[in-house]
């Protein structure tokens, strides 16, 4: 098994996991994140102090998939996320030493 | 930017100019022997013939005005701040805040004038530009006021400039999450003077052929406190808004849910207090039409909250939150026009007739037009202010009106002054809309680029965030 | 879930259907003679004779109806709402907002007349359902209003509504985080009914028993704004809806800290305001009685924030917001019914104890019996109600109320009188509530089922997230 | 941590000891023959020769009253609550709500006789304290209320009240996330007995050498509803203390932006809203000058609105929310001591130049001196109130003051009258500041431990988080 | 060293910890998610447009145990999270390859 | 390519990503969460209800880094994030199967 962590746009999330969904991809787990990359910040002003902000919200999505599903999910999340401009995100690929179904303790994919 | 920042001060430049030049006009055929104290008698339905200052009504109608101040902020800013999204929490704030800046200033330099000066019946005139005979004057403890019933014209004017903040504010729920500040800024200008001022005009200046206590008036139409001038114009150029904008992008796939429902609950119960400002205020004195109008308003905001509630429940499952208070919200809209004419047992009935009719309007009506209205401007106010209008036709009651009444007790013509004066406002609200959008469309576009929409207005409009909790 | 919609429905079906069957019987019995204008002489002390309206009292009592409104919402719900969990956040609100509507127009329909009508000492009747004789009648200009005093008697009973809102949403407190809301919603009309309306004639009525100003009076009491009427009741109530209701699942286990102290903040300055009308409103004018009933509400809530912050700081090492908070809220409470017999300097003495009391009632009393009274309604109006009703028999004083004194001033009757009228209305409350909630827990259920509960009651009842950040 | 209470209650049992002795060494003195009717005539510019109470007036006071209280809390402490971290909100709103509590009882023991008692222009005297011949006493339905015009003294003295409330209550924003809460109540009652009521006596009791009613008077200087007495005194103090309490740790490197925006919002709005009971209550009557305060505070706030969005859409770009609230404050701030002197147009000039000035002020003033005057109590209060206070002496006109006028209609010594008050206003609160700092920070320190500042002021102070989402 | 992360439901974290800290392993850290997977999701209805929220609350654990503790805190999870209704979460575990405490420097198991 | 996840202070941040800036680490991801360990909470009173708080706010930061860039990365958060008190937080360190850039399609530590 394979974790997938892949960092995406706010916007970008719906659409990513409808697609995974359709490709059979049905558990997923999403945490909101900041990140800080080449994609340019902004600057906030209050009162006339100015910061720059470099980290911008992302969307973190953690999906571990089977190793033979490795490539669709990748390639799935490539197509929907991506938008042609920087920050679109990254995917980082793990693997897993053990998978764990709580309900009912049953382990490795099966616990999907 | 720089282009529409000019663009926009140019703008309030020219207006500004536009009734400075009335003045200069105005001033060289002015005669001395016009006393001030002879100005715009307003709208008082039990003012005494002698026009002297009551304290009472005066300390009612300070609070009143501050009350309606209250009603677009801290009220619809929260009101209509918690249904947006995260990201355009503060635009939605900025707006309001800024209209009671921009709007107020306009209402005394022109505003006041264009719609309560003069006795043409369809426009105002420069009479009263820069407050000119409106403010009291003071001689060693004395003051000489310009009175308006028994309260000085100057409370007077400042209670309707409230009303000149918040009838704009409405109509930012249609364009919500999309419309570019600069432009919002001269829209709202040029529809309150030339919207917004006339329909004013029309039904509440002593000359204007729908207000109700003029003699000469061709269709004198019952409009207690604003259903005409302040909800169906704002309604319906909150639909015009939404239409010419077009949709907010993802409309209808991404989920768009009311970020903070919490604010919008105290934003709906501020509101509910103002209104006793708005339309117990409009009686222009402590007695008893405002003790009517009072009791008027609160059991129709209650009757809203039950058949909004109601319907959701037996429709849709669950009785829901923002279902109550948007309920409560059809309820005063309803009500609004209708405040001086019917007794606080019709009200009840408007009420709940508001309750189901937005809710309709809110719910099947827009998914079957398919127009996105961020924040259902036009499904209360439009349509809420609307069924108000007729159903005071229909319910006006001698026994509080104390001469005109309604259908139920006989008197058609009534109705049909009512459907005069909505249609008139409807014409003029649409005109005027599509004419203002079009021409700033061409010159200063209404929508921010898809990037500021994603990134929100707050961070493209603003360079702000509302939370930062991190 | 639909039958429970219906059986809702049914409730409230049937209960409007009562007062009705009522009015006709009595539409039956009345004579023309009967003149609308003498009905319901309202408590006010210093009324002069004639019966004439005075426009700076009806200023006042429109602001302090207002004032009281907003106590409810967005005063309570604020202060309710951010004690509660993030995820039962709106139904606090739902609560406040659903009562504000369902509970103005059962007043309207029944409850005015229930409490403020007839001659009987002990319940009201049905001469005023559906506001007959209560609202004015206007012709050509003049206005023939049924007077309490110097105000519209239409005034008086909205004022006496708004009290009729926030008493039963007092009671929310105690069953917060797990009540079902259409339970809720039966529960507090049949509450109101039969609890709330009769303590309000007994106390507030001019032929009640316990009435101050009845010569016939048993035990005339003193209960300026509603010590007994509304906190004794509805902190007792709250206390036997806790018991009944039972803890919430994982009381004492997990952690339950409020979810967003500022809002409690918010909403405990809200309640603070808006009290000056519940307590200087009482004395239904704008005269001196008023004046002192503002000043001692202001200074018992100022002592009621330095006694409890102070205790703590003492007994826990630190003064936190919440404290601060809740004992400005006990002061006020305390001061309720004392506001029109004490002086402001007495003010502070009543305060300091409220807080000291309540902090008490709240922390130590409820850890050692139990019970889980979630937001405190009885820890800080049951007991502040009761402190401050027995206080006000120990200090009322003839310099204040121009004639019954207290204890103090050598006068131990009027103690007792305060003793009677508290353990009558305790065991109203106490009977009332278990008989209404043992009907109910045998038809519709109590309680939300347990995966409700731990869903949130926001999502399980109204299908709506308060905050959506994401 | 006992130590400190210790000290702070000590201090406070000193405060409360030293005007009792003041009673008692009175009390000798006193003799039957002094009417308790006679005290205070405050200042009412209109008020009619008899001292009879008017209705309209006290209703219009009560509501001004509640509506100042409104302003500390929940507007300042949404304001500036708004505006710190997440971590110290609640200090922010402990402070506010505390305040209300501790001034509160001060002002009624002894605040109120050091302010307005006796006929010395510089210090007031201890007749009053225990509210000593302010309260109505009531016989038989009659009361004799001690008057000041056509109110009872004590509604002058609650109204008053907030005043000394909200004037501490502003420079918390100078020392806001790191002064500890023990020192800062000591800090606030020796601030408000020694700074406070002498500037109050000088400027506003009927025998204090800058009174603008008093003919003895060295400098009668113009100061409607308290530039001086309250932004001045506040300003320049909250200056002091960001000087001598030292930057907050990390300023300048780690960003400390607002955490929450839409709290700022809300803030600004009900300031706007309650500045109407603090400028138009300041006539004291619901008159015409009352009227005149009402509109030219609104429009100043307006124009404040408009000229700090504006001065930073072309000097930074984008108009901020922030900045739009920011000037609304700074309009209201200047408008206050010449409410009662200019008219709404000249408030709109005022408001104008307001807004500019007190950006400058927050931006590059306080870059360019370094000092961590954390929410602008300094930039707005100091500056706003300075500005506002001399342009009173620049455009004061006897339209509207009915006699005293400003350089602009001839009277040059007016402008100096006001430099004089200015300039003594900031002499007492920069010295009685320092002095007052010197000797807390020798006994119980200024600031909380690094360790507490950065775990954060709600925690290591009062145990408690603002939100708890998780 | 092992990491774990355990997806739970919300209301379970006081008792997974204080299991935990019962089994000797005293550190953890937690992040609030949103999870998708067989759970059914629910529907909101916000002025008669419904959405349906499949995205639900749930909390990660993460902890890094020393291998030999692996399958003690793998147990406990599963003993103390479980309510066996579908949404009672997963654990996944990885392989750490290193662990350094900041404050001292120290590596390793000792890091923990 | 490994992936570091540091849990830190929560005022340390800026300081830490201006460190690891300077030394040319220019991507990275954080995550608001709450941790528990040796560093004692603190206590809340609520009402007179006392709760023991002890999961206390830190900041986790996930950097992926070409295996080169490790100790550098290490090092610099370590230099910059300590304060010697207890509490300042862990690095654990993770191998890295795949990176992609979801813009360009990108692999490897050209992702990064
Ligand atoms: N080395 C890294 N380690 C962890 N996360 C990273 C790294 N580099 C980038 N990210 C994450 O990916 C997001 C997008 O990266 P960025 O460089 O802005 O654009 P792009 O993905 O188009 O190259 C960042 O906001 C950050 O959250
Ligand atoms: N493949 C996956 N990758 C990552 N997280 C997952 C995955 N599947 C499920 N989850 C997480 O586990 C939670 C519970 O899963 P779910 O399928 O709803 O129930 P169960 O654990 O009982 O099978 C989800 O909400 C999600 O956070
Ligand atoms: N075994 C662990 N697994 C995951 N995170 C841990 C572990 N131990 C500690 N942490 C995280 O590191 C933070 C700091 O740890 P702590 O023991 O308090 O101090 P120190 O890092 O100085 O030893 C904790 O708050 C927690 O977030």
């Amino acid at each position: 098994m394979k974790k997938i962590d892949a960092i995406i746009r706010h916007y970008k999330l719906e659409e990513v996991k409808d697609a995974l969904t359709r490709a059979g991809i049905v558990g997923m787990t999403v945490t909101e994140v900041r990140g800080f990359g080449r994609q340019k910040g902004h600057k906030e002003t209050y009162r006339g102090t100015e910061y720059t902000v470099d980290f911008l919200p992302k969307i973190k999505i953690e999906v571990v998939v089977a190793d033979e599903d490795l490539e669709k999910a990748i390639q799935t999340i490539i197509d929907t996320a991506r938008t042609g401009e920087t920050g679109d995100g990254k995917i980082f690929v793990f693997d897993v030493a053990e998978a764990v179904r709580i309900r009912t303790g049953e382990k490795g994919t099966s616990a999907l | 930017m720089s282009l529409s920042v000019k663009t926009c001060l140019l703008g309030v430049c020219f207006l500004l100019a536009l009734p400075s030049v009335g003045l200069l006009a105005d001033e060289a055929s002015q005669t001395p022997s016009e006393a001030p104290a002879t100005v715009a008698a307003a709208p008082a339905a039990e003012s005494p013939p002698a026009d002297k200052l009551d304290k009472g009504d005066v300390a009612w109608m300070l609070t009143a005005s501050a009350l309606v101040l209250m009603m677009t902020a801290p009220g619809l800013a929260l009101f209509y701040g918690g249904l947006v999204r995260k990201k355009n929490i503060l635009s939605v704030m900025m707006q309001c805040i800024f209209l009671m800046g921009m709007m107020s200033v306009a209402w005394a330099l022109w505003g006041y004038s264009l719609a309560f000066g003069g006795s043409n019946p369809y426009v105002g005139n420069f009479d009263h530009v820069f407050l000119e005979g409106v403010l009291p004057q003071f001689q060693s403890g004395e003051s000489v006021a310009p009175m308006s019933g028994t309260i000085p014209t100057s409370v007077f004017m400042v209670f309707q400039m409230m009303f000149f903040i918040i009838t704009p504010a409405l109509i930012c729920g249609a364009f919500a999450e999309r419309m570019k500040f600069s432009t919002m800024c001269v829209f709202m200008l040029l529809w309150g003077t030339f919207v917004y001022c006339p329909i004013a005009h029309w039904v509440w200046s002593d000359s204007g052929w729908l207000c109700e206590w003029n003699d000469q008036a061709a269709f004198p139409a019952l409009d207690f406190a604003g259903g005409t001038v302040v909800h169906i114009s704002s309604g319906v150029s909150a639909l015009i808004c939404a239409l010419l904008l077009g949709k907010r992008l993802g409309y209808g796939q991404e989920p768009m849910p009311p970020h903070n429902l919490t604010y919008t609950c105290v934003g709906a119960a501020l509101l509910w207090v103002g209104w006793f400002g708005f339309n117990a205020g409009s009686a222009l004195s402590a007695n008893a039409a405002a003790a009517n109008a009072f009791v008027a308003t609160h059991l129709a905001a209650a009757a809203g909250v039950l058949s909004w509630s109601v319907a959701e429940w037996i429709l849709r499952e669950k009785p829901t939150m923002l279902g109550a208070c948007s309920g409560a919200v059809a309820g005063l809209v309803c009500i609004t026009p209708a405040a001086g004419s019917v007794n606080p047992i019709q009200a009840i009935i408007l009420g709940l007739v508001a309750g189901v009719a937005c809710f309709y309007a809110c719910t099947t009506l827009k998914t079957r037009f398919g127009y996105d209205d961020s924040l259902d401007a036009f499904g209360v106010h439009g349509i809420g202010g609307t069924v108000g209008a007729l159903l005071t036709g229909v319910f006006a009651t001698k026994a509080v009106t104390g001469g005109t009444y309604g259908l139920l007790e006989g008197n058609g013509g009534q109705l049909v002054n009512q459907v005069v004066a909505v249609g008139a406002a409807v014409v003029l609200a649409v005109i005027g809309t599509i004419v203002i959008l079009k021409v700033l469309d061409a010159t200063m576009g209404l929508r921010v680029t898809e990037d500021e929409e994603i990134r929100g207005l707050d961070l493209s409009q603003h360079g702000e965030e509302g939370y930062i909790f991190l």
